[in-house]
């Protein structure tokens, strides 16, 4: 591996149930092709999204949250 | 054990003896404020202040405390076994720590360090590394009360050494062996100094005019005390915060929580404080302490029933005044232990 | 000088649900190093933090007795963050064990006297410990007539079922297990333990009790020896509150000046009537 | 204009008629405090305890934080000395079903602007001050060795200057004669402080400002929007917030609570007052209450008939941001 | 829609304590609508990794204390 191997960085995607993760599930069907840097958490609703979860995957370490109704 | 004279221009001297193996820290002015920082040069080091903002109980526990640590991962067994947190590497002096608040500190010894069982290792490695040299206060301010809790301005109870201010030059008083090389080499106090220093220590504990009573207090009965009506009152205006337990420095409960990140974890220790409703809250929900009138109730039973009635009538109190200042609704323990002692 | 903060190492030797409601989980735990079952001295009605790396520690009573060998037993209820992760755990699986912690039954002071243990619920840890420790051919013979009774909802529900199935064969032991309400396939003694002990009505005559269960179970059970001329100097009774240091300082678990983890977690009931209802 | 002391004598009148009338069963007031600078939250039951009442620019409590934290039962109908701030907290309180209208007896006080300790303190360093008394529009500052006069003007807290509504906006009764609503500051110039530094500045002032926290959260419990029984930071599963005193901990910590006063907060300044260290948490809950104003158009507790911001949208709400 | 507000002040709130904005993302992505997803993944982990590795908010026990 390269010392200065290109940065990857983690996302926590927060996508809701009907909406996007329904996206996310067609895109993959589909074939559609993303970078694998992100880690998906679905919630049952945007609404559900609460802003300690936000700060939680921050806390631990994440370098981009994105949320997504 | 030796009362010697420490002329102001020779300190640099003495700081630098003591620094010698030592990190030194001394009460300093940041942001307005009397508070504890390690001491880089002589100038920074304060001789006019009542008291530091915040008491020096966090040099021997501190309010975020790492126990041990682990290593948490599938193919390593030996991992989760718990490795403690390496011992102190540099020993320590508190330079003018005020006589109130080195009390504390050998009250908690006695809460810390009680048998072969009740030995908690953080403390005494701190405590034994940590050389005390104390001031003695000559202007104690409205809030101190300490004469009425087994202590006193010019008190040395858990002091290795004590200095009083002679104006010109300050009296140095050795107290333990560990503090005797610091005296090594100084003039003897003359008679007139012991005189000046006796005077002071007068006019200072004269000049504490807060009385406490606890004769009562100690005569009565644990639960007279606990079902008496005054604590209804008492509590009405307390929020439940946590500042008086944390600017106390006798205050010494605590919470050990474990901490994971990725692989690795470590078991950490934070203050904690009776007024929390968390604090005592049972895993099936009941809490013992339920209501704010139970753990203010707890708070003050504690330092001035529980404590003198285990600990061979130390109290858990030295009259330093922070929480009087600090409470934010003005929950005056003067006052409050006035009426536990009517 | 130890650092008494840090636990033993010990294996997860053998885990098996205890109970038909899957609350509760029996653990044998066997130290990974010898020297430190020797150091964990104890007596029955002791107490231990089991400690799991990443979670945690709970305070839990010690139901194995110490003429059983070195490995250490203990039923665990799932209630919170480091129960239900014990539950979740394996054979196999190495955690700590701290202790032994606080007092103990006052099991030389009892010899002489009958004994009559009443336990209720999962309770009954420690009491195993006391029956086992009395059974024990060195120490049957130091003590009188031994009554045990124990109760819970449903025969499902009633733990250490070998030992006490084993103890009602004795002659030297009146074993009483009770259930709360009659259901097929049990044909021992139905009702709540208070009306038991009303019915076996142990006398108090050079007699100790050791009661140990729910707060429901003591409140009317108080009452029956109550009546029967029992001291509160007789009854003796096992405490437990929120504790984190187990050693005597962090300040929880106190019940007046007593803190539980220390100077607890047993009682005589004399001892608890002067002390604030803290627990 | 009434002197604060004649303010004082006006309440304990009030009081002392309420609670012989039995209209009330408690008046909740200040009390003169054993520290300068520092009266309390005073709970009297009976006419004769209506005389410890007191009035004076150092009541620096939200006496409305009491409404909800009471012990059931204790009393059914309670008087209360609010300011405008404090008015304010009551009426977010009625909407957030805290407390019902009928519940409290509100003598209404015009608030003289509170004084703040901590700037009185830091005009003596390291001094031990022993008594301050209000003397018009100055304030006597009495300590070990010194004594000086200092213009009240000039030691207001921070919220103070900047308050929007010195006049209860609902009360029962008024005590003295209302004032000039606002003191005249613009309270959008001072908001946010941290908004004029480049965006790679901010963490380090966030953190300058918040590095002596002890988690001791008096400014949550001081503060009488915080009453949810169990807060963010005392939930253990999944814990939220740790409980050290780590950079990340305490940041979580603050950047919670004041997000939680979101299109609440009145800017009573009960939190800066209580704070044992001197932290000045309104340069972060400022921020959100401008934002709050430039968004939706609101500000907290004007009135009783107003939806909370958060609780409602628009169609044509500001979405920019969202892709 | 009520969590449209909420975004909207916590988002200001993060980019004023200094939280770069590239960090925290919203979108609105119907279910249908599978090439915006892809989109707007690759456009929030490119913002992201331009921004390099975050600095703030880290809780790290490794730390002495």
């Amino acid at each position: 591996m390269s010392e200065k191997a290109e940065f990857q960085p983690r996302i926590a995607a927060f996508l809701c149930n009907w909406c996007s993760y329904g996206a996310a599930d067609l895109a993959g069907v589909s074939r559609l092709q993303y970078p694998p840097n992100i880690h998906v958490i679905r919630i049952p609703c945007t609404g559900r999204m609460s802003p300690k979860f936000i700060l939680q995957a921050f806390r631990q370490g994440i370098d981009g949250v994105w949320v997504s109704g | 054990m030796a009362d010697k004279i420490l002329a102001k221009d020779k300190l640099g001297e003495f700081l630098g003896q003591l620094k010698k193996d030592r990190q030194v820290f001394g009460p300093q002015a940041v942001e307005g404020k009397a508070q504890w920082a390690p001491l880089q040069a002589e100038k920074d080091l304060l001789w006019e202040f009542s008291n530091t903002h915040l008491s020096p109980k966090d040099f021997f526990f501190p309010q975020t405390e790492c126990m041990m640590r682990f290593v948490n991962q599938a193919s390593d067994e030996q991992g989760m076994i718990m490795q403690a947190e390496p011992e102190l590497k540099q020993a320590r002096a508190l330079v003018n720590i005020r006589p109130c608040d080195a009390k504390a500190m050998q009250v908690l010894d006695l809460i810390f360090v009680q048998d072969q069982m009740t030995d908690d290792f953080y403390w005494r490695d701190k405590r034994d590394k940590t050389l005390l040299v104390g001031l003695a206060c000559n202007d104690p301010c409205p809030t101190c009360f300490c004469t009425s809790m087994n202590c006193g301005p010019h008190s040395s109870t858990g002091l290795d050494a004590l200095l009083v201010d002679l104006g010109d030059k300050l009296l140095l008083r050795t107290l333990t062996d560990k503090a005797q090389a610091l005296a090594e080499g100084l003039p003897e106090a003359a008679k007139a100094d012991l005189a000046q220093a006796a005077g002071l220590k007068k006019a200072a504990e004269e000049s504490i005019t807060s009385r406490v009573g606890m004769d009562q207090v100690n005569a009565r009965e644990v639960m007279d005390l606990y079902e008496a009506g005054l604590w209804d009152r008492v509590q009405e205006s307390c929020l439940n915060c946590g500042t008086c337990t944390y600017c106390c420095p006798t205050c010494h409960c605590f919470d050990i929580q474990d901490e994971v990140q990725g692989t690795i974890g470590r078991r950490v220790r934070n203050w904690d404080n009776c007024m929390s409703w968390l604090f005592t809250v049972h895993g099936t929900g009941h809490n013992p302490r339920g209501t704010k009138k139970d753990r203010v109730r707890q708070r003050f039973m504690h330092k001035f029933k529980y404590i003198p009635m285990k600990r061979g009538g130390e109290i858990g109190c030295v009259g330093c005044g922070r929480c009087v200042q600090l409470c934010p609704v003005n929950i005056d323990v003067r006052r409050v232990v006035n009426d536990m002692n009517a | 000088m130890r650092n008494t903060y840090i636990p033993y190492p010990v294996r997860i030797k053998k885990a098996e649900l205890a109970t038909e409601d899957k609350q509760l989980k029996t653990f044998l735990l066997e130290f990974l190093n010898p020297e430190d079952a020797q150091a964990f001295d104890y007596m029955p009605g002791q107490f231990a933090e089991l400690s799991v790396s990443g979670y945690g520690e709970i305070p839990i009573g010690i139901a194995s007795s110490p003429t059983e060998g070195d490995d250490l037993l203990f039923t665990v209820n799932k209630v919170g963050h480091v129960s239900t992760r014990m539950h979740n755990m394996r054979e196999g699986d190495v955690m700590g064990v701290r202790g032994p912690l606080g007092n103990s039954y006052p099991l030389k002071a009892m010899e002489g006297k009958n004994i009559v243990i009443v336990a209720g619920g999962f309770a009954v840890t420690t009491l195993r410990s006391t029956m086992v420790w009395l059974l024990h051919p060195d120490h049957r013979d130091k003590y009188g007539d031994i009554t045990f009774v124990y109760g819970a909802r449903t025969p499902g529900l009633l733990l250490y079922g070998d030992e006490w199935r084993q103890w009602q064969q004795r002659k030297d032991v009146n074993c009483a297990i009770t259930i709360d309400r009659a259901v097929e396939g049990w044909d021992g003694m139905v009702g709540f333990v208070p009306a038991v002990c009303e019915q076996l009505a142990p006398k108090p005559d050079n007699a100790v009790a050791l009661i140990c269960g729910p707060p429901v179970m003591i409140r009317f059970t108080q009452p029956v020896f109550d009546k029967l001329g029992w001291q509160p100097e007789q009854i003796i009774m096992s405490l437990e509150n929120r504790m984190k240091c187990g050693i005597g300082i962090c300040g929880r678990c106190n019940v007046g000046p007593e803190y539980v983890c220390k100077d607890g977690p047993v009682f005589t009931k004399a001892q608890l009537d002067k002390l604030p209802k803290e627990y | 204009m009434s002197t604060t002391q004649e303010i004082a004598a006006q309440i304990r009148e009030a009081a002392k008629r309420l609670l012989s009338e039995g209209k009330v069963d408690c008046v909740i007031g200040f009390a003169q405090g054993t520290v300068p600078m520092r009266e309390y939250p005073y709970f009297a039951y009976t006419p004769e305890e209506a005389e410890n009442l007191t009035w004076s620019r150092f009541c620096c409590n939200n006496l409305s934080n009491f409404l909800v934290r009471r012990p059931k039962g204790q009393a059914d109908k309670v008087a209360i000395v609010a300011q405008g701030c404090v008015s304010r907290n009551i009426v977010g309180l009625i909407k957030e079903n805290q407390i019902t209208r009928e519940q409290v007896y509100i003598l209404g006080v015009a608030s003289p602007g509170m004084v703040d300790r901590n700037k009185v303190q830091a005009l003596f360093p390291l001094k031990t001050i022993t008594e301050v008394t209000e003397d018009g529009d100055e304030l006597i500052v009495k300590g070990l060795g010194f004594e000086e006069r200092v213009p009240t003007k000039k030691v207001l807290r921070q919220n103070c200057y900047t308050c929007v509504m010195r006049n209860p906006v609902i009360k029962d009764e008024m005590i003295g004669e209302e004032s000039a609503p606002t003191h005249g500051g613009n309270i959008d110039k001072v908001a946010a402080p941290w908004e004029k530094l480049a965006p790679e500045e901010r963490w380090a002032a966030f953190q300058e400002t918040f590095k002596d926290c002890i988690r001791c959260y008096a400014c949550r419990d001081a503060c009488p929007l915080c009453y949810c029984h169990v807060c963010f930071v005392d939930e253990a599963r999944p814990q939220w917030c740790g409980k050290t005193q780590d950079e990340a901990d305490v940041a979580t910590f603050h950047i919670l609570r004041a997000f939680h006063c979101a299109g609440r907060c009145t800017d009573c300044g009960a939190c800066e007052s209580a704070c044992p260290v001197g932290i000045k948490m309104r340069k972060l809950t400022s921020m959100i209450e401008k934002d709050i104003r430039e968004l939706y158009g609101y500000t907290p507790g004007m009135d009783l008939e107003s939806q909370p911001p958060l609780s409602v949208y628009k169609p044509n709400d500001p979405q920019e941001f969202i892709k | 829609m009520f969590a449209r507000r909420r975004f909207a002040v916590l988002k200001d709130l993060l980019e004023y304590v200094g939280i770069e904005p590239g960090r925290l993302h919203f979108s609105w992505i119907s279910s249908a609508e599978a090439a915006k997803f892809q989109e707007t993944v690759l456009a929030v982990t490119e913002a992201v990794k331009a921004l390099g590795p975050a600095k703030h908010m880290i809780k790290d026990i490794r730390k002495v204390a």
